[in-house]
């Protein structure tokens, strides 16, 4: 049994006049102790199914039209709310992309920690802030600092908080939500390493949801690319990064500057992203593919298997024309 | 911090000044003559010079200013009434405890109310209780307040004589004024309330608190409430310092002896000592109650604190924090 | 679904609205116009006295909408309602008998063409245990002008040396013999107490005087209320023979608070508005524990000229023009409701000096023919006024700024409170012209009485009539002292020549109204209180003890 | 908030270009919003009724007529008589050209006042910032109503005098709106661009800084109308408004208060007016505000 399950979910977003439809029937599976790398553009649904597993998407506007989240076997969309909350933190926990905002600005840091801590541990407030001090400084961050409050930590700090919360009450599953996105090159590297480090001192699972395939190369396992709400392509890193399929994929890769690659200039995927209130029928890469036949205009794409754990959304890659 | 609330409460004194001069600017421009007014039909020239000289009116603008200043600081007389010829510091002491009850209860009614409705509005955004809420809020706030206070004597105090129409002798007659002047209030808070709780709960480190597992009640309570509170803070010293302040509208109705009739028999007679003193006393207290907000400020938000522990304050940075809130 | 959420919700609070004021209305309608008799005999509400409970009326709660100030002068305002009670006063006109009366003068008479001798009671004490002597009087009388009480307050000072004769005899010496200074109220006050007070006058005279009468202030608390206790003993009467122990008088700065006092009965007495009120004439008080009764203060509303302010009013066809402008029944209905009583002349139809003076056809066309004949077209002639914001002269200038606009003259009207408007008044050139009534009534009637201030030079300037044959015949009025038939005459004359040639335009008959607590008070008794037509002064020669038996 | 949130650099035209199709997006989402419809329609039905008073009533504002004293709404007088027998109707929509264009002069002019004001301070900054914040911190430490009272006794009654009563103490909070927002945006790039390539400070204020504080002060205004007619009204109610008989709402509503017992429509259609215009432009300004500032819709 996989520790995270997801299938055929469904979220949309339903405004005064319109529906967004942020994801679609998406399908995913996590193992316990490995990391899934989810990478696509901004607005790709990515967020929005971290936050679906957490149960955390704001209803209304949100809603979960359909489809399963089973972890460890149960059901998350059906548990009760409670259950929930029991979940929340304890199992599955999540760092945020903002680390400036995700800290409450009037509670002292050590607090904030203590206080999963005490909600799912049972304690005491002084065990509590024992543990809460001890994993200040396993995140490399001096205990007496517990005291002071988050707009004292610069933005690494503060992200190094998020991730202590995260992991203070070490969850099966840890989702990090673009966790080094607002920050510094080199503070990047160091959370990075450091969120490596732990992961495997807790041996804890991960969904790590990036735009930055550099990141997925360093941290993951398995990799899934998301589009409009749908995945188009997964598989292990290697099969990804070495044999990529589906035409977005390959124009991930030629986005992406290298230094060991002799490319000439960068190749941009032209166009934007479809609009997720109106998807085109057919193929929703379409507009943006190069290699875009009548056929991807009229027919859903079927995500199917081409090799043994590697998946693409693309007919033309299946049948092996690009 | 001692020292930013030292140099705070240094701050109220150019701030009254300049209240004063305005003040005293206005009422000195303003056409008609004192003189004329308690003389009356007894005018003769030599009384004219004899009162004039009485009242200190024969100085000059800068001579009656000074006067003026000097004998309020020296000796806290705002002067006598042209009107009652009575000490304007002691219809203040009997007046402004009145004014102050009725605005302080009303202030907390505002509270009791005002808060959890605006909350529950907010967290139950887009329920019918929310529309209701912010619908009635929205025509309580439009409603003049005289058309309800009359409203409310008609019917309560003459139709179905549950309450007395006017005084303050009884527990019973404390509920018509205080209700007076509470329903617009508790409209303008529970808006405000709402609105800012509707900013707090978006944003992420409620979303943080969340996927910790926490209680969507402890939430409310220990994150979002108190960050929701502190702008309210300044709102609600505004609001104590202009309630205290006395209603024109509603003391009249209710012929309640507070400051609200005091200043309005003084500017129906022209009696500008005690517009004067009225103003200047109001505005103290909003000085007073805008300096308490600032401290209380610096006690609740820590980030404000921390700016004055490390002595870099810039008050330009808390007045834009307050521009934005307000 | 959300739409149509909030659309119930505003309906929902419109309902709740509509539904609270109209359950506040009643079938009746305020305003018709058919002028209703005064309603007579006591209220059905009334307890028959025989049964009364002896301690009803014992105190007596009354409502003001100015608490005023005892000797204060008339502006800031005199306290009208109080001063009778609290002192003795000179002379008074009995509305019963119309005869004059005084309280401390024991006789008095005109020993020769110019002597008035005024003889004192010889056993007068004021409540500090003060004796009254001539000397006191003779205060009293300068007191009074010092405090600039004349002006208004119906007093002519008419006379040039004063005389004290003996211990309790004062002499006035005057240049002709004349009616009016056996008209004069002047309050009794102690000399010796008066000049201790020095500077302090304002802080004591204001709020708890020294007087003769059998009542004293005892409490006061500025603008909101004062009580008035019935002393231990009273040198001109046995106290017992008073029966109310207690006047507690209150102020209300909102006269509708006042009146739905009154309704609810927490007030026993006060003045309400004729415009309000005049329909509880008609229908009664339905039932509820409260009556009006309506009284015809002798005297009528007339607008007067500034003459010596404004030389334009010299012009008699600018005079006309306004007389023809203005439709006078309208407006005063406008200012009297219900009770409105016509006035073409300057003394009420029901006087007996009344002539039929002949009456003017509303006519705009034929004003603004007057007008361009007086030398002003359209929107040349700008006149000025300030008016008091009391109901009666609020319904005059709403009323009259339409009359001017039809006839197009440019009005800017000010309004300002009772004292803020006096002090403006007796500016000279602030005004263009005014409405004026006399403010004490008149129970004789007369001419004299009822436009007086156009006679009177000084104090308000723009009352004064500045044509010689008016005043000629005024004076007729004012010293003829013996021939009865020659008073007649003038008074039949000056009516008639101030119509003729709008020296003044008489409004309407001036009323006032009383509401009254029927359950504390008896018609009867609330006539008693109105010994002055206009304002109820609580009289202690009326309110005595039989009174309620 | 999206007027100063954006920091790309941005030549002249661009921002032009951007700020365009921004108040596109702007008057789109105002005009989705339902609430806010509701508020225009009720500004827009309640100016056309005021403006056009004449097409809407015959009668004339002005004219008593004993006989017709305290008539109940009939086909004849749709909101009945006044107790001077003047049609309610017709002195409801000629006073509500009173009382709108009072609260607007009042608007007009405290904007005025606080963009000179807030812009200097939050532009030029150091001690011109300094006087300005001090003095708006005074006429702040005065409650509007009051202050309006005191001005409007020294200037006595009459249109303008009430006008500028009530503007004046609306400069304060206004002139401190713009000063934090010129302050936030004086140092983004385009205005650093024009002022290197050596815009007079005028030009640069008038060009650069105030299209961009248009937006709250927009709302601003939009919210102080509904404040300003009811301050206009209490005036009235203490006898320092528009003088009588200028038939001016609050001024109408404060003499029917005499009449609440007896004769509910003096009361009744001032106060209706009163409030539906307050509502009118208060729900218009939220929702413009929500227009404005996306963050609070979602």
């Amino acid at each position: 049994m996989s520790l995270l399950e997801i299938k055929h979910l469904s979220v949309q977003f339903e405004t005064r006049d319109s529906v967004i439809k942020a994801v679609n029937d998406l399908d995913l599976t996590i193992e316990a102790g490995q990391t899934l790398g989810l990478v696509g553009e901004t607005g790709a649904g990515k967020t929005t199914t971290a936050l679906s597993i957490l149960r955390l998407i704001q209803e209304p506007p949100g809603r979960i039209k359909g489809g399963e989240i089973l972890f460890e076997g149960k059901d998350l969309l059906k548990v009760s709310n409670e259950e929930m909350r029991a979940i929340r933190g304890n199992e599955i926990s999540m760092i945020f992309q903002d680390p400036m905002t995700a800290l409450n600005p009037i509670i002292r840091v050590g607090e904030q920690i203590a206080e999963v801590i005490r909600l799912h541990e049972n304690c005491s407030k002084g065990e509590a802030m024992e543990k809460a001090l001890y994993m200040l400084e396993t995140v490399g961050i001096r205990p007496e600092r517990s005291m002071d409050y988050p707009h004292q930590f610069s933005g690494g700090m503060k992200q190094r908080v998020v991730i202590a919360i995260a992991l203070a009450c070490s969850p099966k599953l840890l989702i990090a939500d673009e966790p080094t996105t607002a920050l510094d090159v080199t503070i990047q590297a160091q959370v990075l390493e450091m969120m490596n480090k732990l992961k495997q001192q807790f041996n804890t699972a991960m969904l790590m949801i990036t735009h930055d395939l550099g990141i997925v190369a360093e941290t993951c396992d398995h990799v899934a690319i998301m589009y409009a709400g749908e995945l188009v392509e997964y598989g292990t890193i290697e099969r990804i990064f070495h044999n990529p399929r589906h035409p977005y994929t390959n124009g991930l890769f030629g986005a992406i500057p290298s230094l060991d690659k002799d490319v000439d200039r960068l190749r941009p995927i032209p166009g934007l992203m479809p609009d997720p209130a109106a998807l085109p029928k057919g193929c929703k890469f379409q507009e943006r593919c190069e290699y875009a036949c009548d056929k991807c205009r009229e027919n859903a794409q079927m995500f199917t298997e081409i090799e043994p754990g590697h998946f693409v959304r693309c007919e033309r890659a299946v049948r092996g024309e690009i | 911090m001692l020292r930013y609330i030292l140099k705070r409460v240094l701050w109220v004194i150019p701030v009254m000044l300049g209240v004063v001069i305005i003040v005293f600017t206005i009422t000195y421009l303003t056409p008609g003559d004192p003189v004329m007014t308690i003389l009356g039909s007894g005018y003769t020239p030599e009384r004219y010079a004899a009162k004039a000289a009485e009242l200190g009116l024969d100085k000059g603008y800068f001579g009656q200013l000074v006067a003026y200043i000097w004998n309020i600081i020296t000796r806290l007389d705002f002067g006598k009434s042209y009107n009652s010829n009575i000490p304007i510091v002691q219809e203040f002491a009997a007046r402004y405890p009145i004014s102050v009850s009725i605005g302080l209860l009303s202030c907390m009614l505002i509270a009791i109310i005002g808060l959890p409705l605006g909350i529950l509005s907010a967290v139950k955004q887009y329920s019918v209780l929310d529309y209701s809420l912010t619908t009635l809020a929205l025509i309580f706030a439009a409603i003049p307040s005289f058309v309800l206070s009359i409203l409310g004597l008609v019917i309560f105090g003459v139709k179905l004589g549950w309450l007395p129409v006017s005084g303050l002798d009884s527990f019973k007659s404390w509920i018509l004024p205080v209700l007076a002047n509470t329903l617009p209030g508790v409209a303008g808070i529970m808006r405000m309330t709402r609105t800012t709780m509707l900013e707090v709960i978006r944003q992420d480190y409620i979303r943080t608190a969340r996927s910790k597992g926490l209680k969507e009640s402890v939430i409310l309570r220990k994150h979002a409430l108190k960050n929701c509170l502190i702008p309210l803070v300044t709102i609600f010293g505004g609001m104590i310092a202009h309630t205290t302040a006395g209603s024109i509208i509603v003391e009249n109705i209710f012929n309640i002896r507070g400051m609200g009739t005091y200043l309005y028999s003084a500017i129906l007679a022209r009696d500008y000592p005690v517009i004067n003193g009225c103003v200047l006393l109001i505005a103290f207290v909003v000085c007073v109650m805008n300096l308490l907000v600032d401290i209380t400020y610096a006690f609740i938000d820590p980030r404000i604190r921390s700016q004055y522990e490390k002595k870099r304050v810039t008050r330009k940075k808390i007045t834009t924090t307050k521009a934005e809130v307000a | 679904m959300k739409k149509f959420n909030k659309v119930l919700c505003i309906l929902l609070a419109l309902v709740t609205i509509i539904s609270l004021t109209a359950c506040s209305t009643k079938t009746t309608n305020p305003g018709t116009t058919n002028v209703p008799a005064p309603n007579t005999g006591t209220s059905s509400g009334d307890t028959p006295s025989g049964v009364a409970d002896p301690d009803r009326g014992k105190v007596i709660r009354i409502g003001v909408t100015d608490l005023g100030r005892f000797l204060a002068g008339i502006a800031p305002s005199e306290n009208q309602s109080a001063c009778d009670i609290v002192f003795d006063t000179s002379f008074k006109v009995n509305p019963t008998t119309k005869e004059i009366e005084s309280d401390y003068f024991k006789e008095w008479y005109w020993e020769d063409d110019n002597h008035f001798v005024c003889k004192m009671y010889d056993n007068i004490y004021f409540s500090n245990g003060d004796h009254a002597t001539a000397e006191d009087a003779l205060f009293s009388y300068y007191s009074h002008i010092e405090r600039g009480s004349n002006y208004l307050n119906e007093t002519f000072i008419d006379w040039d040396k004063t005389e004290i004769r003996d211990d309790y005899t004062l002499v006035f010496y005057c240049e002709k013999k004349n009616r009016a200074i056996s008209r004069m109220p002047i309050y009794l006050l102690d000399k010796k107490w008066a000049e201790s007070l020095a500077d302090g006058w304002a802080d004591q005279a204001w709020y708890y005087p020294v007087g003769s009468g059998p009542y004293e202030c005892v409490e006061y608390v500025y603008d909101d209320h004062m009580v008035l206790k019935l002393r231990d003993s009273y040198w001109k009467r046995d106290i017992s023979e008073y029966h109310v122990q207690e006047y507690q008088i209150k102020a209300y700065s909102d006269m509708s608070t006042m009146y739905m006092e009154l309704e609810s009965g927490n007030i026993d007495l006060c003045e309400v508005s004729s415009a309000d009120y005049s329909r509880f004439l008609k229908n009664g008080s339905e039932g509820k524990p409260f009556n009006v009764i309506l009284r015809s203060t002798g005297v009528v509303y007339y607008i007067n000229f500034a003459w010596l302010d404004n030389p334009i009013w010299k012009n008699e066809d600018l005079r006309m023009a306004l007389a023809y402008g203005i439709d006078f029944e309208s407006l005063g209905i406008l200012m009297k409701g219900d009770t409105y009583m016509p006035a073409n002349s300057i003394i009420p139809s029901d006087s007996p000096f009344y002539v039929d003076v002949g009456k003017r056809e509303y006519n705009p066309e034929l004003a603004r023919e007057y007008l361009a004949k007086a030398g002003y077209g359209p929107g040349q002639l700008t006149l000025k006024a300030t008016l008091m914001d009391t109901p009666i002269y609020k319904s005059f200038g709403q009323g009259i700024a339409y009359y001017f606009e039809e006839m197009g003259i440019n009005l800017d009207i000010q309004y300002a409170d009772v004292s803020a408007a006096i002090a403006n008044w007796v500016v000279p050139g602030n005004n263009d012209f005014g409405m004026m009534y006399s403010i004490s009534g008149s129970d004789t009637m007369s001419v004299l009485d009822s436009i007086q201030q156009a006679a009177q030079q000084g104090g308000v300037s723009w009352t004064y009539v500045d044509d010689d044959h008016f005043q000629e015949l005024y004076g007729v009025l004012k010293y003829q002292w013996e021939d009865d038939e020659a008073v007649k005459k003038a008074s039949t004359e000056i009516q008639q020549y101030t119509f003729d040639h709008a020296i003044i335009l008489p409004i309407c008959a001036s009323t006032t109204m009383i509401g009254y607590n029927t359950n504390v008070l008896t018609e009867e008794q609330v006539r008693g209180f109105l010994y002055n037509p206009t304002i109820y002064k609580l009289s202690h020669a009326s309110i005595t003890a039989e009174a309620w038996n | 908030m999206f007027w100063k949130s954006k920091r790309e650099t941005v030549k002249s035209l661009e921002e032009m270009t951007r700020r365009r199709s921004q108040w596109r997006d702007v008057m789109g989402r105002l005009f989705r919003n339902k609430t806010g419809f509701v508020g225009l329609c009720i500004c827009a039905i309640l100016i056309i009724l005021v403006v056009f008073a004449p097409v809407f009533t015959s009668y004339n504002p002005l004219k008593q007529s004993v006989p017709e004293r305290f008539l109940y709404p009939s086909s004849e007088h749709i909101f009945g008589t006044d107790d001077f027998g003047r049609d309610l109707w017709a002195r409801i929509l000629y006073g509500g050209r009173i009382s709108l264009l009072i609260a607007f002069i009042a608007v007009i002019i405290s904007t005025v006042g606080a963009i000179i004001l807030g812009s200097c301070a939050g532009y030029f900054g150091g001690a011109v910032d300094q006087i300005i914040t001090r003095v708006m911190d005074v006429m702040m430490s005065i409650p509007g109503l009051l202050l309006a009272i005191a001005i409007s006794s020294a200037l006595g009654a009459g249109l303008v005098n009430t006008a500028l009563a009530i503007a004046i103490p609306g400069i304060a909070p206004g002139a401190r709106i713009i000063r934090s927002t010129v302050m936030s945006i004086k140092d983004c790039e385009y205005v650093e661009a024009a002022k290197a390539s050596g815009s007079k400070n005028f030009r640069l204020i008038m060009i650069h800084i105030i299209p961009n504080c248009i937006a709250p002060l927009i709302v601003n205004a939009t919210l102080s109308i509904g404040g300003n007619i009811m301050a206009i009204s209490g005036l009235s109610f203490i006898g320092l408004g528009v003088q009588a008989p200028t038939p001016e709402w609050g001024a109408i509503l404060s003499t029917g208060k005499t009449y609440l017992r007896d004769f509910w429509p003096l009361v009744f259609f001032p106060a209706l007016f009163i409030m539906l215009t307050i509502l009118g432009f208060n729900l218009f300004g939220d929702a413009l505000r929500d227009a404005l500032d996306p963050r609070l819709k979602d």
